[in-house]
């Protein structure tokens, strides 16, 4: 970001003059892109999503609209931006109208510290880890506020469960972090990726370490039930509550929602790969020899290479596993998770004292 | 104890009056109970061990206003079926009331399924329950008016919902019959 | 204190509702998740079949019975047929009992897996129920192949079957008892030993056998609490008798006895045993008239008549008062679901919302049964 | 086709119209490109009461394959676009019915599946069923069948996408606007 800013003066010297204005620029169009990425990232998913249901469902999924069914999620943006914006009588209207965006907000902001390559990254914040973490439960808060203003008890039973069930597993999530965030020494997600370098995958953090291996799957079971992924979807359990805290939400508003659901998928997936599986570090090292600008290529590849792989195990885990219950929910979280996050933290503190 | 007839002398003489008449013709026999010996003739039923009904299968309200000529034609009638787990011995009786009094005591503690079993037939039928915890309707609309399975129900003009939020015609003629006139026209 | 006071407060659930199994409306009075009551509103499907029937002749009633029970309409519309003739006194051919007995047995198992299925995605898991659908087409096919239809059959007759089965039937039939237990297997690995599923059902929704003979629930639900009731065994009608097969039972293998995984377990079992029947059957399938001699013109006796099957959601039973003309004089469906329905109140207080959802779908009930 | 003419100009041609007035072809090319994607991402309710219901499960499921077509199914009315009515509609449901059709959000299209949601079906001399849910809701397409295969309603879905495709989206928005 800052380089991208010092070069852009350096190269155009008639902008020195409006630094100000320059960065506000700069500001807003990367911010669009990021925004376009993360509509384009969710979009693909849902096809994704869709397609691996179906093979899961021995079904075909979309595969009739063109580019073997690809652009599906294009026409169902349109559709949706098409639809009518129903905004019912009783609903507390400012709350109601805010929450799709609060609900997205969540999951684009995560995007700032989410390193895609060595040098592509929007800001190396040195508190990244802590960012995300931070930041990416702004999404409850839309889910919350859609529930509540939703007047609507299914959905105000979704908005609460969603809120108790974000604040219980917001602290094994961040109890597994932490190990990782101990061995690597600092809270740039860009430092935890460099902390992984190596040609081969026992040099990622999740093969450093047995306590972190176990961290691993604390972290990930968090990020499902964070995210609301089956089998942990209880705030919108479509059988249970028949849409839950998006009942009452039509046209561009769900879009809103939709599109926030599918970004965290991808978020969960990318800080997985970022946190544990070696982020951006090129597959297979750098054996392979190739010249200097397809390196960051190649790991930008390697980075989103990972991701798929984790988007499928999400998307499986979604497609065969059945829900459980809210109380199971909770003391998954409280008698399980939490105990074992506090264990591996401690458990990794004595090993690297010894 | 096998056999409706062992059944019925059995019941006679431990109720006496309180057991009406044996319909032997029929092709599953069955055999009337008054409705003031109900609730005793049903709690023998279940309890006495010779007998053992424990499990009730159906309660059917009878509308008997256009039956053959019989003695209990023009009233209603509760037909209970009850079923004996051990041996699957089937026993039906019947309890008739007047249509101007349609009142048979409920049974429901007796048999836990006789209370949507009664509920059905108060609402389809007409027969009042006495005893009955919440006797409403169950299969029709609380606003209906009318037991439509009585023989002389004349089906409502048009259905509308309380708050008038639905009205629609409900009368039709019957397809049938109107092509029938048309033809002759 | 005061701030720590809860209210309960009434949540409308239906009659649109996904996990209502068509039309079902509750009440459900409960304190944030925790439900204390639940008042089940039926009759949105109530479209009285009763009352038409006695409008009709006694063979034009058949096809009403198929919309009776959608899922199990060979086995709704053979006990009416059964009534009819248990009224009339008429004797069905032996090629006839064989062939409703394989088509009634084949259509147990499609019922009962859109049941497990359907119970599967009530509990949030969508796989296998589509996994459901596709066994279920397999038996769509020869349904389609003997009856020309693939839901509402029509098919049996007062006296026999409609017709002799085609060509290719005994093959087809063949082929499936083979194709079939290995996809139940695989079903069974999906999701029935699924740990989440277990945790779900264990000790959800216990219905004591003493509650189950009371409430009078039939069928899977009531064999489910522990019961080895079934009308195939018990009451042996048709040719029943003739086959060797198990009643499963609820054994409380995974927590209480007759919680809602007992039940579960039970439709998976009897999936099976009727894929026993259906092989046993086709071996011993006689030769002959599929149709007794019936008149065109039917005048039973005066009387009642009390005849059920035991249809995938238990006892099916029909009630036929004859007044002597052609028409019945009263027609009552007793069924299984009814019976279910009406215990739903008195099990489900101190359950979770999510925990009614499995109750309603343990009990595997339909619309059109509960209001005909 | 009435909404496009001004009073005494019917006579000229369509395509002069279109020549002329340049905005009037962006509009129609951008309103076929809407209609591309409202009629490829049309989602239903899963709105089953009676048998119909089942052939309804059938449509989404392996052999028929409704996401084939971008068909997906919704549990809450404010996000489908179609409702299709999958089975007999009594009186006590009718106003039920009435309501999920009026949660929908525009644009928004029926199907009436099955003998029963067409006009009664065998339950016509029912006392207590509505014959045809034409009485209470605007029907785009009817299907026949005591059920409908599923195919059947597939078919019923294409014909909706033509349907849409037909339409005329920004223009209508246009004469709205315009009184």
């Amino acid at each position: 970001m800052l380089q991208l800013f010092n070069w852009l003066i350096k190269t155009f010297p008639s902008l020195a003059s409006h630094q100000e204005l320059t960065a506000f620029v700069l500001f807003i169009i990367l911010g669009l892109l990021v925004l376009t990425f993360a509509a384009v990232v969710a979009g693909s998913l849902t096809y994704f999503e869709r397609k691996v249901a179906a093979r899961i469902q021995s079904r075909m999924g979309p595969i009739e609209i063109g580019l073997g069914g690809y652009i599906q999620w294009v026409a169902d943006a349109i559709k949706l931006l098409l639809k009518e914006d129903i905004i019912p009588e009783n609903v507390d209207k400012i709350l109601f109208r805010l929450a799709p965006y609060f609900a997205f907000l969540g999951a684009g902001l995560t995007y700032l510290v989410l390193p895609f390559s060595e040098k592509l990254i929007l800001a190396d914040l040195n508190v990244g880890v802590l960012y995300f973490l931070a930041v990416s439960s702004i999404t409850v808060i839309g889910i919350l506020m859609a529930g509540w203003a939703s007047y609507n008890k299914w959905s105000l039973i979704g908005g609460i469960r969603s809120a108790a069930q974000i604040v219980s597993y917001e602290i094994p999530s961040a109890l597994a972090v932490l190990p990782v965030v101990l061995y690597a020494g600092s809270l740039s997600t860009q430092d935890v990726v460099r902390a992984q370098a190596g040609w081969a995958g026992f040099h990622w953090m999740i093969f450093q370490n047995p306590f972190i291996f176990i961290s691993f799957f604390v972290f990930f079971i968090s990020m499902l039930a964070e995210n609301n992924r089956i089998p942990f979807d209880l705030p919108e359990a479509e059988s249970e509550l028949v849409a839950g805290y998006n009942t009452e939400y039509s046209g561009m508003r769900f879009a809103m929602f939709f599109l926030a659901e599918y970004s965290n998928v991808f978020i969960l997936s990318a800080f997985a790969v970022t946190l544990f599986l070696g982020g951006w570090q090129p597959l297979f090292g750098l054996s392979l020899k190739i010249p200097g600008t397809a390196v960051d290529l190649w790991k930008l590849f390697s980075f989103f290479f990972k991701t798929s792989i984790m988007v499928f195990l999400v998307l499986t885990i979604r497609w065969t596993l059945p829900r459980v219950r809210i109380d199971q929910l909770m003391g998954l979280c409280w008698k399980y998770l939490v105990p074992i996050a506090f264990f591996d933290l401690f458990g990794v503190m004595f090993w690297m004292v010894l | 104890m096998e056999g409706i007839e062992n059944i019925y002398t059995y019941l006679k003489g431990k109720f006496g009056e309180g057991i009406g008449i044996l319909d032997k013709e029929s092709r599953d026999p069955w055999f009337e109970v008054k409705r003031e010996n109900l609730r005793e003739v049903a709690t023998f039923l279940r309890d006495d061990p010779e007998l053992g009904f424990t499990y009730l299968v159906a309660i059917t309200g009878v509308d008997y206003s256009k039956f053959v000529d019989v003695d209990y034609k023009g009233k209603l009638c509760a037909t209970y079926i009850l079923y004996r787990l051990r041996d699957s011995h089937q026993l039906i009786f019947k309890v008739f009331v007047e249509k101007e009094d349609p009142v048979i005591p409920s049974v429901w503690d007796i048999w836990r399924a006789a209370e949507w079993h009664e509920r059905e037939a108060f609402d389809l039928v007409g027969i009042k329950f006495e005893g009955h915890p919440d006797l409403r309707r169950i299969l029709l609309p609380p606003e209906w008016e009318g037991h439509p399975l009585l023989k002389d129900y004349k089906e409502p003009e048009e259905y509308r919902t309380p708050d008038g939020y639905l009205v629609v015609k409900t009368h039709r003629p019957d397809p049938l019959r109107e092509n029938n006139e048309s033809d002759q026209k | 204190m005061s701030l720590t006071r809860s209210e309960e407060w009434y949540l409308n659930m239906g009659p649109h509702h996904p996990s209502t199994h068509g039309v079902l409306r509750f009440v459900v009075k409960s304190d944030g998740e925790v439900i204390d009551e639940v008042k089940p509103d039926i009759g949105f499907l109530h479209r009285g079949i009763e009352k038409i029937a006695e409008r009709l002749e006694y063979n034009q009633i058949i096809p009403y019975y198929d919309r009776v029970d959608y899922l199990a309409a060979f086995n709704a519309s053979w006990s009416y047929v059964m009534a009819v003739e248990k009224l009339l006194g008429i004797e069905v051919p032996p090629r006839a009992e064989y062939i409703r007995v394989i088509l009634g047995e084949l259509n147990r198992i499609i019922s009962h897996l859109i049941s497990v299925g359907s119970f599967a995605l009530d509990m949030g898991a969508v796989t296998p129920f589509t996994w459901a659908i596709r066994e279920r087409e397999v038996v769509n096919d020869i349904f389609e192949m003997v009856t020309g239809s693939r839901l509402t059959y029509n098919f049996p007759r007062i006296g026999g079957v409609y017709q002799d089965v085609p060509e290719g039937f005994r093959e087809k039939v063949l082929q499936f008892c083979e194709y079939f237990p290995p996809k139940l297997k695989e079903f069974n690995d999906l999701i029935t030993y699924q740990k989440i599923f277990i945790h779900r059902l264990a000790n959800v929704a216990v219905i004591t056998p003493e509650q189950a003979i009371a409430f009078g629930l039939t069928g899977p639900n009531l064999r489910g609490s522990g019961i080895k009731y079934d009308l195939r065994k018990n009451r042996p009608y048709s040719v029943y008798s003739e086959f060797e097969f198990d009643i499963p039972v609820g054994t409380g293998e995974a927590g209480t006895l007759g919680d809602a995984y007992d039940r579960y377990m039970v439709r998976i079992r009897e999936m099976e045993e009727s894929c026993k029947i259906i092989k046993q059957a086709i071996e011993k399938m006689p030769d002959g008239p599929v149709r007794a001699k019936v008149p065109r013109k039917l005048k039973p006796p005066v009387g009642d008549v009390y005849a059920a099957t035991e249809a995938p959601r238990g006892e099916l039973g029909v009630h036929l008062i004859s007044d002597g003309s052609s028409r019945p004089y009263r027609m009552k469906i007793r069924t299984g679901s009814f019976a279910a329905m009406s215990i739903v109140n008195e099990v489900s207080h101190g359950l979770m919302i999510a925990d009614l959802v499995a109750l309603i779908g343990s009990l595997d009930v339909i619309a059109p049964e509960i209001d005909r | 086709m009435a909404g496009r003419y001004k009073e005494g100009v019917e006579n000229i041609p369509i395509e002069q119209i279109a020549d002329a007035l340049f905005p009037e072809v962006i509009l129609t090319t951008v309103d076929d490109f809407l209609n591309w994607g409202r009629s490829w991402s049309v989602w239903y309710l899963l709105f089953a009461t009676a048998c119909c219901g089942i052939e309804l499960m059938q449509f989404g499921g392996p052999r028929t394959d409704a996401d084939r077509i971008g068909s997906v199914f919704r549990a809450t009315p404010r996000q489908a676009d179609l409702m299709i009515v999958a089975g007999t509609i009594t009186y006590k449901m009718a106003s039920r019915v009435k309501l999920l059709y009026e949660q929908m959000a525009e644009p928004k299209y029926v199907i009436s599946m099955g003998a029963c949601a067409n006009c009664g079906g065998p339950f016509w001399y029912s006392y207590s069923v509505l014959r045809g849910i034409d009485k209470v809701i605007p029907v785009d397409f009817y299907i026949a069948g005591c059920p409908p295969r599923p195919e059947a309603l597939l078919q019923g879905v294409i014909e909706v996408q033509k349907k849409i495709k037909k339409e005329k989206y920004l223009r209508a928005k246009k004469s709205e606007a315009g009184g």
